[in-house]
């Protein structure tokens, strides 16, 4: 895999971290630089979240800073509202993303609007975790990824880091941003690899995607756990002649525009991957992006490889709602073969 | 139940003492701030239901029977306290300081109508109902924890009380002990639905049993009983004891918005016998020698004059300025915001 | 204009009625036919509904059929769940799309998906109504257009007639449908205008769009208010002799993708318009099934004009959000001279 | 507050009457009832755990400690009365009815796992935590509008009092006055949050004030106390008289999942006093000349052997189909999704 590194920083000291650590660890560095930053959600003090995301987070900066809410979505983030309005730097986690739904109304009313329904005067600088995605065994509900529902909604920008070194960066530079920011985990990568962190601070621009591979022939577009889906996919398609080059979109609003068309403009091909819904998917803003800015340099229909217009089913059938790297590859070769 | 919730007053319908438990709280300063206030809002409200109907304004709320809940509440604010109204609580924050072009402004459809004085923290009057309870909630626990004084207000109706926000705020509110009072206006409808259809209980304040707070039923057209309890709930709060509930029993004398025919759904007769609560605290003031025809005189002419010279302000204001629609939604635009601008302004530009 | 009328009934008696009179002859209808039919929402009753949707529904049918419920959105669709399952037909009025947040969870978990959960043990044929839409002058929040957060939502339908025939017509057929259907309502067309619908019962099928206009150059794709402003735009372009195709989609899930298609492959060109923000609206699905379907035959980039990523302003400015047909020839113009 | 909602018991810790209002509703056939109930769900229950331990679950929510409350709820039921249960609530719906299989089903991720018999009311387990009280109320609704004397129970716990939901799901029933039995099992924690974190009221039982309904506040380690309380509460709601809300006091044993380590959050000690509903049961049957060993050993082996054969039917269960994924998300398959299907039916083909 041709992993393109980044490197702002240099001789920085790393430790290897899964992606759950690394999210701790920004956690923890957010903690440490800034007394206004406090977290809210359920079962994060002692229990230190359900994926321990926020493990040893409360004995360390104490039950005012790290902060048990009863169970009341809507009431963690309406109250973030409130202390992000009056000088705090809240981190709200919704333990599992299908469990933003009660605190819709707060969201799309106020933590987005805010800003824009006060000129400016009242604005929400807050970040809202939430972990995402099939593929783990959860019960019901527990599953879903509808990031669709925060793209739509101006006032908000959502990020979604696909491995440890993002998820640190993009967590603290969200908590840097002065807009409220959605920040969506998969799940499925939470411990699924370890990689080098930098120890202490530092960012991942928002708004910017990166290559993770380079190839010439098709362009794969995909982010969070659909990322390790096009690595194999694009080794398969290599067997067969096929160079892909991945983009990680790690932002999905809003959405580096250039990367995915510049590269459509050089591969001529794109299939897009995402487990979300196909039907009002971010894989059709993809479509129209390209529609927009690379109309004349595509030789073949664009592929959308994304979980199927039902209800995440229960877990026993995930696997057949998920995107596979053999319905990648498929894809590919269509593109390919058009 | 309601039996444990009284309606507490301190001047009767004629304006005589029924509670003398404040009474030597109350002086001439006070009184007369009251009826200030009192007489500037409703001038305030009566001429904006005028300039609705001369098509001047867009449609409006009018909260005429409710002056009393709202500018006694008000009273007992501090400057530095967080304020989180309706939009029907302009009464209150007018009276707190936001400006009365500003309201105007509002109900024309004008965003810079929620931008109170940089002085108050006053929220935009929130639309979706009981959504604005977290946020009073918020406020107050972040006072707490920078360990100030100051507390929070939010005004809601009792049609909001039916509304799971407004349950998920007081609960958190009670949870983290923090200062806020949640000011409920019991009006006796959310637009056409009476009270009794809105819920089971007799009152609102005994909702407070479900959150081990304080819950307290007065009489909201009693300026004094409104301003006297909701000081001693800010005292509890400002003393690190938690939230209080208020039930403010008023009434919405008039339409629910000026698109409203409240003769649909409510006989003409209902709430007739209620004695408005100006001419409750006229009444008192003539009982007890608070009455100065001649202040009295003056202050309703200058307050002509301040809400005549508001509706100029609010008719002279610049126009909409439709960069606006761009240039609130982040600090900084992203890249595909600012080009739907940019080429939107072009495309003004062209026509 | 070029209206193509359907009849599938013969010697209908007709009236003219208004679309908001066609709603509320419509569910006059249902109520009559099936003691079932139950109406729940906030000021139905006496007041007849703020925009008088109910209008004299309560007198006629009781206050156990046409009820006002509390002040509580999760409330009206959380009980309508357990009353459609439990043996009735409830029509649920949200008093606005933007209120309708709060029961986003209900709608989103259960109504949705309780027919996949219980293998079709349990279903949920109910009718959601809501109006929708900017442009008449209402406070904030009252004019969301967010179509997409309902069709990105696997389990429910979706319907936006954008006149009195076509109102009466799909709710009648929403509450056929053995699941859930969200009608819209565009706030804008209510009293707009007036049409001769038949009296009694009749049904607009769900899943099919319509050529309101006829044209060669280019298609026009919009639904609900944007159709006045697709037709506006179409008198404007034909001056100039370009004959603009009109679809009115009048479904939005599911979409009617063969009218698309085939207008399309005619007209080699795309317009699409409609009020919802840009990003992740439902241009973007269409944008994708043009590529999916039609991407031999495109001539020119499919154009979008909807409205801008941001909240739907205070009806100060809300003008400047509404796509205008000013805005709509430019894109026609666009696509012709690419 | 909580001195208006004392714990009502029949029997105390040691097994002995401490009310007697219900003696002469006490018999064997009652008694053996509850006893094969509760020893049925517990065998059921810990077999669970182990299938989990042994990989041949999934993810599995425990309820030991809580098989009075479920039982004695469960068995105050009547044949058309609806259940709307939570993801813990297993042994309150194998008692009205579920099958083991399905029950076992459910637990590996088999969404076949959702579905009762067709003569059992019951609903798929609720995931999202009190989405199902309004529910409750609107199948109780429909009961009544089609004049049956037939009910709904909802049942949930501690945690869910602090949602939105709750709140508007009772609000509703109060209103409407529908015959619906709100069942909260307030069992200490909500996953690692004590109750003292998820609310300031002292009991859950309070909370009905709110409602203007009755509260009841029972101990749900008793199992004499839920079944004829909760029975009262049916009654009560047959008759016409709406909602109750009980809150039966009671301490999950184990870990909220098998996924969950409670070590992290809650004391060893904790919960360690209080008396395991089946042994204060046993207590009271030797107490009352009910114990009978040999029934007891037929009872154990019969229940064995039916969930050894639960097992063994779960296991042997026709694997998932992958046409389910598609075939309940509509009666009728909108084209694109027919397409979906057939599309992918083909790539699975092809591999
Ligand atoms: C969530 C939500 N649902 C519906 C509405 C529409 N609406 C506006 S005001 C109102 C009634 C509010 O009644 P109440 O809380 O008693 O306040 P009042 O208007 O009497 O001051 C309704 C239903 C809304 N603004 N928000
Ligand atoms: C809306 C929602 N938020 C969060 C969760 C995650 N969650 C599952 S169980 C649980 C605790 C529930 O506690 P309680 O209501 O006391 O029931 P118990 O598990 O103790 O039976 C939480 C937070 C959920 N299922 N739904
Ligand atoms: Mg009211
Ligand atoms: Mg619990």
């Amino acid at each position: 895999m041709t992993q393109i590194v980044e490197s702002n920083q240099k001789d920085v000291k790393t430790t290897q971290m899964t992606m759950i650590q690394a999210i701790n660890d920004g956690m923890r560095v957010l903690l440490d630089e800034d007394e206004r930053t406090i977290i809210l959600g359920e079962d994060i003090g002692k229990n230190g979240g359900v994926f321990r995301a926020t493990e040893g987070l409360q004995e360390q900066f104490g039950a005012e800073r790290v902060v048990d809410t009863p169970l009341s979505e809507a009431g963690i983030i309406g109250t973030s509202v409130g202390l992000a309005v009056n000088g705090f730097k809240p981190i709200a986690e919704i333990q599992f993303l299908g469990f933003i739904y009660p605190a819709y109304e707060q969201i799309m009313t106020h933590v987005s609007r805010l800003r824009m329904r006060s000129m400016s005067r009242f604005t929400v600088p807050m970040v809202i975790r939430a972990p995402y995605g099939a593929g783990i065994r959860a019960p019901e509900i527990h599953s879903d990824s509808t990031e669709t529902l925060f793209t739509h909604m101006p006032g908000i920008k959502v990020v979604c880091p696909s491995n440890p070194y993002d998820a640190k960066g993009l967590l603290i530079a969200a908590m840097e941003d002065p807009d409220p920011v959605l920040v969506l985990e998969t799940m499925k990568n939470y411990r699924s690899m370890r990689e080098e962190v930098p120890v202490g601070k530092y960012t991942v621009e928002i708004g910017k995607g990166k290559i993770v591979r380079e190839g010439t022939d098709v362009t794969l577009i995909a982010w969070g756990a659909m990322i390790t889906v096009a690595e194999k996919a694009a080794q398969l398609a290599e067997k067969n002649g096929i160079q892909c080059e991945i983009i990680d979109l790690r932002t999905l609003y809003p959405i580096d525009r250039d990367i995915i068309s510049e590269s459509v403009k050089k591969t001529t091909r794109a299939v897009i991957i995402h487990e979300a819904h196909h039907t009002s998917g971010l894989g059709n803003d993809i479509v129209s992006i390209i529609n927009d800015t690379a109309f004349l340099y595509l030789r073949a229909p664009i592929e959308r490889v994304t979980g199927f217009d039902v209800p995440v089913p229960f877990f026993s059938l995930e696997e057949h709602y998920l995107p596979t790297s053999a319905r990648v590859q498929e894809a590919i070769e269509k593109v390919v073969h058009f | 139940m309601d039996e444990n919730y009284p309606i507490k007053r301190i001047i009767d319908d004629h304006g005589h003492f029924v509670d003398s438990t404040f009474e030597n709280e109350i002086d001439e300063k006070l009184v007369k701030e009251l009826y200030y206030h009192m007489l500037r809002v409703r001038t305030f409200d009566r001429k904006a239901i005028n300039l609705q109907r001369q098509g001047r304004l867009g449609t409006y709320a009018p909260f005429e029977g409710q002056e009393a809940a709202q500018v006694g509440s008000a009273l007992a604010l501090q400057p530095d306290d967080w304020v989180f109204p309706t939009y029907r609580d302009h009464g209150a924050t007018i009276t707190f300081g936001k400006s009365m072009t500003r309201t105007f402004l509002y109900w024309n459809g004008r965003v810079e109508g929620c931008v109170a004085p940089p002085d108050r923290n006053i929220f935009p009057p929130a639309v979706p109902i009981a959504t604005q309870l977290p946020h009073a909630a918020g406020a107050a626990w972040a006072e707490k924890l920078k360990g100030t004084q100051n507390a929070s207000i939010a005004y809601f109706g009792d049609g909001a009380t039916s509304e799971g926000d407004f349950h998920e705020g007081i609960n958190f509110a009670s949870v983290f002990k923090v200062p806020v009072v949640f000011f409920n206006q019991n009006n006796g409808y959310a637009i056409s639905v009476p009270i009794e259809k809105q819920m089971n209980s007799k009152t609102v304040a005994q909702k407070a049993v479900a959150y081990g707070i304080p819950g307290v039923r007065i009489d909201g057209n009693d300026c004094f009983a409104v301003y006297f309890e909701t000081k001693q709930a800010f005292n509890h709060a400002r003393a690190g004891h938690g939230p209080t509930l208020i039930e403010a029993v008023t009434w919405r004398k008039g339409a629910h918005t000026t698109a409203d025919d409240p003769s649909k759904y409510r006989p003409e007769t209902q709430g007739k016998d209620i004695v408005d609560p100006m001419t409750r605290l006229e009444l008192f003031m003539k009982n007890y020698g608070y009455w100065d025809e001649q202040w009295i005189e003056e202050v309703k002419e200058k307050t002509a004059n301040e809400i005549d010279l508001a509706v100029e302000e609010m008719e002279k204001y610049p126009a909409s300025n439709v960069e606006d629609v761009f240039d609130h939604v982040f600090a900084e635009m992203p890249p595909q915001l600012a080009e739907q601008k940019e080429s939107y302004l072009a495309h003004l530009e062209r026509r």
